[in-house]
Order: structure tokens, then sequence, then C-alpha cells
């Protein structure tokens, strides 16, 4: 077995453990699903520490290289996005064991569909090839929604049919653009396209293509109508995995062509618009978390208004621009935080929901009495979602700011400043009823207890990432496509 | 020559726009559907035209018969609660309203972009031909879209296969807590059973040469799988029981076992070589290993996909009182 | 051009003109049961004649051998659609009354 | 003009249609209907382009992509399919309006 080898691991192991606990019935299932998650954690985790020891992993697969053959990429993005998934999945994995009930039909559906979901995200991140890219985003799409339809109520058919139609629209514009780009340059290999291009109309409309098509699956901004209710109406640990991973999955790859695959390309005016839309994300989506009632629609916005500031990367980094290599770290690292608080918080608020039977926001006064623990990890993933510091959402959104500094470009340094603001507000909202006292005669409420420390113990991750940056910057920086600022925790200093 | 086969092109894409239009503004939806099965035959030979004799029988299979009978199967469960006039209202968006406008618009932009992009960029590569053929003798089979499929870009494929056991999944889903159409009331017709008798094994027969002679000649598991699917199509609606339900372990093995063949025949080859990569003297025979696993794997996807469409998934109850 | 080849010719001509009737029938008759009647009968004839006319200009077995199981699987096919339909008229009289009334 | 570039503008004017019905239409059995033309044009050219070059060899390349395209396009119809019979069902509506119920 070669070296690179492991790099197929986070792909294949979901994959097989998730077409096996399909294929049994019975009390190993729960046991094969825990084995499969478990190992796939630590099969990425072996990924992301491998690659930083400094170099990238590069998997032929089939043997053949590129351009016949698929080759498989673990450079220093894919390391942080496989080291997220590995953490949020596990966590996930966890906390499901006992969110559905034990031997019932939606218990025995949801294993097979996420662990092959999450092999298809694993995929999509290490995929050096832009048409294994679209199958991976189409395993990953087609996993959703079932997940979502798995609730099972009338709101959650009708989200996921919305999200599906959608989804098919995106997954074939960018195919569209796949085939436009392979017609003119005549390969499908991410590295070697990123050499070919060269700037002409057929390159810009296949851009136009691939990237309409995602920001559609990434939910940015006017397209973010779908998200809202697909990600409030889906069982718990299913709106933590979409909301977490599979959103930030979209984004990955956009990313992963604006600045490897299109580096070539003049694309500021591209930049621009989008970066627009982030901003009309950042504040519409804050807007609208404050007038939710319930508390999952509220963390549901809360995600289209955290999506605006992923894509501010595109008009903020600019690589004629020195030192606008930060608005790069800073978005990655807002990715990963992003991810880690806002799977905490949708996960707390399936606690609620178990307790409580509902998610109303009015009705969830002294929660804070009644199930601390939850309440203390909800606030920490808020924390986070807010942007104070310590946590990695903080470092992330000073990291834009100064971006928008470097390159003069002060009206995004404001609504950074502004979602901001309103994150404040539509966080202390639900913090506010939580910490009111309870009616005299309530009664103390138990919360599951497996459940509970995995929503604290990514809570904890979430609010303490800002300590761990230099360590996520250093995998970042392992053939970073610009130049990354060093950084040294005493710039956070004024 | 040249003359009569560029005007034979121009007639059949005139038709299929034509087609097309007629399908999509089919007041009736029932008509719509039956177009877009016929519009899907004409695509098939437009395949042909283009030399690619492989996607022709897939899409004639899956693409035009396996989605349209999809389609039906959908519209004539809408129906049976519905007036028939009232399941297709056709909008008329031309008619003054300001988004159809805007959807006129964009799709014209859009349109002449793209159709003005790939002229401009037609013609500039010669794409990976060169270096298929040129390594058509390491692949272990002489068919270039097969050694595509299942060698070069095999992990695509295996992934594909994952999709579809995704979106049974889903339909097993979705087909959760439903009332199972009730099928006593199903008149039984002898001749429609005499033809299903009749053509069965033809089909199954029709399937395992696909498969073999995918090798050399268009074909392959997909076709083949499609075939099997369609037979299991016309099994269900000539009234046949057939094992659909996810409690039962035949069915999971028949949905799970190509992914899982995929998977271990990958890891199988893995001792001091990449994913997938097989050896060279063996390539053959692990490929038409993977491709008979996966063959039954789609046949058994495309039925119960149909199944769960027409609203056939027997739930579990009556499935173990049974 | 040898005999073979015109009498190739005129065959594939007739099954063309039978097609055209047949289609001709199915969008002037005016029920079910007379379309089918013009679709099945004028189809299957033209399409034998056609196979036979490509039969003609084949020289290896196999191919001729595959003509005639094409043709002898489509008469099986349309045969047993051509009861369903037809059935499927009688006991459902929208079916039959069923126009051809738009696009 | 050849066989080859006729059918990719073809397949980009089918997509086109497809692409407008997707928008206008409020039925959703229509709006599936359309996204089926849509991915059948991108395939359509897809495949003509893989015919590109009028003397050089076939490219099988796109013929695979088209090929998978075309599984991913059946999963995702009948999903689609199954979601909106379940939807149907539940609520007797063929739109995703709010206030419509035809």
């Amino acid at each position: 077995m070669t070296q690179s080898s492991i790099l197929i691991w986070p792909v294949l192991l979901p994959l097989i453990f998730g077409t096996v606990v399909f294929l049994i019935r019975g009390r190993s299932v729960l046991l094969l699903s825990l084995a499969g998650a478990i190992g796939t954690a630590l099969a990425s985790f072996r990924v992301s520490h491998a690659v930083h020891q400094s170099f990238t992993l590069v998997h032929e697969v089939g043997g053949w290289g590129a351009p016949l053959g698929i080759v498989l990429r673990a450079d220093g993005l894919a390391a942080v996005m496989l080291g997220l998934s590995g953490l949020v999945g596990l966590v996930i994995s966890v906390y499901s064991l006992t969110y559905f009930k034990s031997g019932s039909r939606k218990q025995q559906l949801f294993w097979p569909i996420w662990l092959l979901l999450w092999g298809g995200l694993n995929g999509l991140f290490i995929s050096g090839d832009i048409f294994n890219l679209y199958v991976t985003l189409e395993l990953v799409s087609l996993g959703a929604i079932p997940l979502i339809a798995l609730a099972g109520t009338r709101d959650a058919i009708k989200a996921s049919l919305r999200y599906l139609l959608l989804a098919l629209l995106g997954s074939m514009s960018y195919l569209f653009g796949v085939g436009l780009l392979y017609m003119r340059f005549g390969v499908l290999d991410l590295a070697m396209l990123g050499n070919a291009i060269t700037p002409d109309l057929t390159a810009y409309a296949a851009i136009a293509l691939m990237i309409g098509g995602l920001i559609i699956k990434s939910a940015l901004f006017p397209m973010h109508f779908w998200l809202p209710p697909a990600h409030s109406s889906a069982p718990a640990p299913v709106s933590a995995a979409l909301s977490g991973l599979v959103v930030t999955a979209s984004f990955y790859m956009v990313a992963r062509l604006w600045f490897y695959a299109f580096p070539a390309l003049d694309l500021a005016k591209l930049g621009q618009l989008i970066g627009l839309l982030g901003c009309g994300a950042i504040l519409w989506g804050g807007w609208q978390a404050m007038r939710q009632e319930r508390l999952k629609m509220l963390v549901a916005y809360s995600t289209v208004s955290q999506i605006g500031y992923l894509f501010l990367v595109f008009p903020l980094c600019n690589t004629a621009v020195e030192g606008s290599g930060i608005a790069w770290s800073g978005s990655i690292l807002f990715a990963v935080s992003h991810a880690i608080a806002k799977s905490g918080a949708f996960l707390a608020a399936g606690i609620f929901i178990n307790v409580y039977g509902h998610d109303r926001i009015s009705e969830l006064r002294g929660a804070g009495r009644q199930l601390p623990m939850v309440t203390f990890a909800f606030a920490l993933a808020g924390v986070n979602l807010m942007g104070l510091p310590p946590s990695g959402g903080f470092v992330g959104k000073w990291m834009l700011l100064k971006a928008a500094f470097i390159t003069g470009q002060w009206g995004y340094g404001v609504v950074i400043v502004c979602g901001g603001l309103l994150a404040f507000c539509y966080i202390f909202r639900v913090l506010e009823q939580f910490m009111t006292t309870p009616d005299e005669n309530a009664p103390q409420l138990k919360a599951p207890v497996v459940m509970t420390y995995s929503v604290l113990s990514l809570a904890v991750v979430a609010v303490s990432l800002g300590f761990f940056t230099p360590v996520l910057l250093g995998v970042l920086g392992v053939d970073s496509p610009v130049s990354l600022v060093s950084f040294a925790p005493e710039a956070l200093l004024p | 020559m040249m003359l009569d086969g560029l005007s034979f092109d121009l007639v059949l894409s005139i038709a299929l726009i034509a087609l097309a239009t007629a399908a999509l503004r089919a007041r009736d939806l029932f008509k719509g559907i039956v177009i877009f099965m016929l519009f899907g035959l004409l695509v098939a030979i437009a395949w042909v035209r283009v030399h690619a004799p492989d996607l022709a029988l897939a899409e004639a299979a899956i693409g035009s018969g396996i989605t349209g009978a999809l389609f039906l199967g959908a519209l004539s469960r809408i129906e049976r609660k519905k007036q028939r006039a009232a399941s297709g209202r056709l909008e008329n968006p031309v008619g003054g309203s300001t988004a159809g406008a805007w959807a006129v618009l964009l799709t014209l932009v859009l349109t002449g972009q793209l159709a003005l992009a790939v002229w401009r960029g037609w013609g500039y590569s010669d794409g990976l031909a060169g270096d298929v053929l040129s390594r058509m003798d390491e692949s272990g089979v002489s068919n270039p879209v097969t050694a595509v499929i299942l060698n070069f870009r095999a992990y695509d494929t295996l992934l594909e296969i994952g999709v579809l056991l995704l979106a049974v999944l889903g339909v097993y889903v979705v087909g959760e807590g439903q009332t199972v159409r009730d099928r006593r009331s199903t008149r039984r017709s002898e001749v429609l059973e005499t033809f299903v008798h009749l053509l069965t094994p033809a089909v199954v027969l029709t399937a395992g040469y696909l498969v073999w002679v995918g090798y050399k000649e268009p074909g392959g598991a997909f076709q083949a799988g499609a075939l099997l699917g369609g037979a299991g199509v016309v099994l269900l609606l000539s009234g046949r029981e057939l094992p659909l339900h996810s409690a039962r372990a035949v069915v999971r093995i028949a949905l799970g076992g190509g992914l899982l063949a995929f998977l271990l025949a990958g890891l199988a080859v893995m001792q001091d070589r990449a994913f997938l990569e097989y050896p060279r003297a063996s390539a053959k025979y692990i490929m038409l290993m993977i491709e008979l696993a996966c063959t039954v794997s789609i046949g058994a996807v495309l039925t119960i996909l149909f199944a769960g469409c027409a609203n056939l998934l027997a739930t579990p109850s009556e499935e173990e009182g049974s | 051009m040898s005999i073979l080849s015109a009498l190739s010719y005129l065959l594939i001509a007739c099954g063309l003109f039978f097609f055209t009737a047949g289609t001709v029938g199915l969008l002037r008759f005016p029920d079910v049961f007379c379309r089918l009647h013009a679709l099945t009968k004028a189809d299957n004839l033209g399409l034998g004649l056609i196979v036979f006319g490509a039969m003609l200009r084949q020289s290896e077995l196999t191919v001729i051998l595959k003509l005639v199981l094409i043709w002898l699987l489509v008469l099986i096919a349309s045969a047993t659609t051509c009861y369903l339909v037809a059935e499927s008229a009688r006991r459902n009289p929208e079916v039959k009354e069923r126009r051809n009334d738009d696009a | 003009m050849s066989t080859s570039l006729i059918y990719a503008i073809t397949g980009i004017a089918i997509a086109g249609l497809g692409l407008f019905h997707f928008l206008s239409q409020r039925n959703i059995l229509r709006k599936i209907l359309a996204g089926n033309f849509i991915g059948t044009g991108i395939f359509l050219f897809l495949v003509s382009s893989a015919d590109r070059q009028a003397d050089g060899p076939i490219d099988p390349v796109p013929h695979a992509l088209v090929l998978t395209g075309i599984v991913v396009a059946v999963s995702a119809t009948a999903l689609l399919l199954s979601l909106l019979c379940r939807y149907h069902d539940e609520t007797g509506s063929l739109t995703l309006d709010e206030e419509d119920d035809e």
C-alpha cells in the first residue's frame, strides 16, 4: 500500500460502513455505525495530520494519473476541511446514537444515508477533478434530501421538495460549465485546468454557470429562501450536518475553483458582485433571524447570515494587494468555526425540542435553570456566532475586517460590524428568555446525557478555536494559493 | 452524401426542438410525458449520429424509458385523486406578467451567450481522446467508453452507484407511513401475463449479453441494468408480486451488492497499488465481476424507484404479516 | 445498381409508405379503436418490409437473424400493447373519448 | 457547420426551453419535466462536443460523463417524484405556493 493511500480512507470507510449497515439488521447496526463513524473521523484526522507535516498528499485512483484518471489531492485547505468534517461528523454521529428511537425504521434508514453522505463530503474535499466534484456534490445532495424528509412532517417534505428542485438546477448548471471547460481546454483535472485556462468567452461562460449553480446550492442571498425551512424542519442531527457541513462544502467548491482553477482570469467584477450578495446575506439573514419565533428557524436564518461572511473572501482576497491573503485565512477560519458553532447550536436546539416538545422561543423561559448544561453550550456557540473573543468566529471576522481595511474597501468593514451587532441581538433575545426565572412550580428536567455532552464538546471547541488559530493556519498554509500573513496572537491587540 | 447527412441532422434538430416545445406546452400532462418519451427516442438517434451508440442505448432505456415510466407512475397516482384536467395546469407566462417577462429575457440572454460560447470555443482541443486510445491496451477492454467508465474513471462510477443507492434510500424514507395502493383491484390481464412470461427470460438474457458485449462494443452495466429495471417495471405493472421492501434481506442485498462489490474489488487490489488499480492480467475479470453485481443492483434500484413513484412499496406491517 | 439493391430500396420505400399511412391514421381517425387499427396493422407491415429490405443489404447471418428478432419482438410487443390499450379504452370511456385536441 | 455542432446548438436550445419552463411553471410535475429537458439538452451538448474534431477520433470521456449524468438525473427525478406524490397526498396541492391550493 502506497503512502498516499491514507487519503482514500476518509471516503472508503463511510461508504463501506454505510453499505454494510444497510445490508444488516438488528443490534449490530448501531455498533457498526459507531465504529464506522469513529473510523472515518480517525482516518480524516490522520490525513490532516500527515498534511500538517507540510506536504500535499496525492493519490491517483486506479493508478492512471491526470489527465486520464482521477487524482485525489489533500493540500492545506482540504486537510482543514477533512479535519472539520471528521470532528463535526463524529459528534453528530454520537449525538444520533440516542436521538433516534432504537430499532425504529427511522434509525435504520438514517445511518446508511448519513454515512454515505459523509463519505461524499470527504470525497468532495479531497477531489482534484472538476467532474468528480460534481459526482461527490450529487452524493451530498441526494443524501441531504432524504435526511430532511426523514422528519416526516409536511413541512419537511415540502422543504426537501423545494430544496431538491433547486439543487437539481444548481448541479445541472455546474455540469454545463464542466462540459464547456472540457470542450475548450480538454482537461478535467483541477490543477491542469488551472494551467491551461485562458480568458475567453467560453471560460467566462463556464465560470458563470459553475459559480451560479454553486451559489444556489450554498444558499447565498438571494438564493437563500430554500434554506431556513429545510434546515429547520429536519431532524436535529441532520440540521447540524446541513448547516455545518453541507453548506460549507458548496462554499468550499466555489473557493476551490476560484483560487485553484481560475487564477489566470480576471474575476474582480464577479468578486464584487458576490461580495454585494454576501453583504445582503449578512444583513437580511441577521434581520430575519431577529424576527423568528422558533429557535431552529432563528438558527437557520443565522446560517443564511453567516454564509455571507464566507463569500466576502472573493472581493477581499485580491492577489494584487499585498497582505490581502489574510482574507483567505480569515474566511476559511470563519467557515470552520461557523460549522462547529452552528452544528452545536442546532444540536442544542434538538435537545430543547426533545425535552420541551417544541422550540417556541417565548415559551422556553427559564430553560437556563432547567437545562443549565445545554443552555451553557448554546451560549458558547452563540459567543462564536456573535464573534466575541476568544472564539474562532472572532478571529475570522477580525481577519476579514483587516483585509477590508488593507484593500481599502471600507464598506465591507461596516457590514461585517453591523452583522456582528445583529448576531448579538438575535442571540441575546434567546439567552434572555433562557435566563429568566422559571415559574415556581416548574419541574426539574433532565436532558439526555450523551446528547448534552456531545453538544457541549462542540461548543467548547468552537469557543476556544481562537487559541488554535496558529495550528489551523499552519495546516492551511500547505500549498496555499495566496501567501498567508503569519499570525501572532498579540496582533489582535489594538 | 455529406449534404444528405446534414439535412437529416437539421430536420432531426428541428423535430427535437418542436417535440420539446410540444411536451412542455401540452395542456394535458399525460400527453406531455408521452411526447417526452418520444423525444428521448429521437435524442437516441441524434446520439447515434454523433457516434455515441453506448449513450443512445442508455438514453433510450433510462432517459426515455425508465424516466417516462417514473413520470407516468407518479401522474397516475396523482390523478387517482384528482380530475385529469386539474392535475397539470399550464401557466401562460408570456402573457403580461413581469416574472414571465424576466424568465423569457433571462433564458434568451443565457441561451444566446452559451451558444456563442460553444461556437467560439468549438474545436480547440482534442480532449483526452488521444490519451484514452494510447492506453487502451492497458485497460483490459477494447470499447473506449467502457474503459473510461470501469477503469480510467472507475472512481466516478463507484460514487455514482452510491448516488443510486441514496436515491433508493430516499424513496424508502419518503414512502414511510404511506398508504399503499390496493392492488387487488387492479385487473390482471392474461395477455399481459403471457407477454411478461415470454419477455422476462429474454430480457435477462439480453442484459447478460449487453454486459459481456460491452467490452468491445456498445453496452455495459448501466444499459443492462436499465433493461432489468424495465423488466421489473413491466412485471410490477402486470400485477406480479415482487419483493420490494427493505425489510427483506434479498432486496437489500440486491440493492447494496453492487456498491459493496465495487468497493471490495477496489480494496482487494490495493495491496501495493492505488485504490481501484487492477492488476493488468486480471483487470478484465475484476471488471466483469463488478459489472455483473452492479447490473443486478441497477436493475433492482430502478424497479424500486418506479415502485416508489407509483406507490407500490408495501408497508412493513403488511410485509411481515404475509 | 444490382437487382438485390434495387429490390431492397423498393421494399424500404413500401415500408415507409405503410408507416406514413399508419401515422396519418393515428392523426386523423376519430377514436382509439380506429387509431389502433391503423397503427398496429400498417406499422407492423411497414416495419416488416423495412426489415426485409435491410436484410437484403446484409451479408452476415448474425445480423440478419438480429433483424428478424427485432421484427418478432416488436410484433409481440405491439400486439400486447394494442390489446391493453383497447381493453383500457373499453373499460374507461374517458380514454376512448380522448381526442387530439392540443399540441 | 458540422453534424456535431448542429446537435450541440440544438442541445443548448433545448436546455434553454427547459429552463424557461422550469422558471415559469408553478406546477411541480411540469417543473420536473422541464428539469429533465434541461438535463437532456446539456447531455446532447456534451455528447456532441465529443465529436468536435472533424477527422479526429471520438473522445470517449464525455460519453462516460453523460452516462453518469443520466444516472444521476434519473435518481434525482425519482426522488423528486416520490416527494411530490407524498406532498400531494398530504396537501392536495401540486405547487409550492402557500396560498394557492388550486
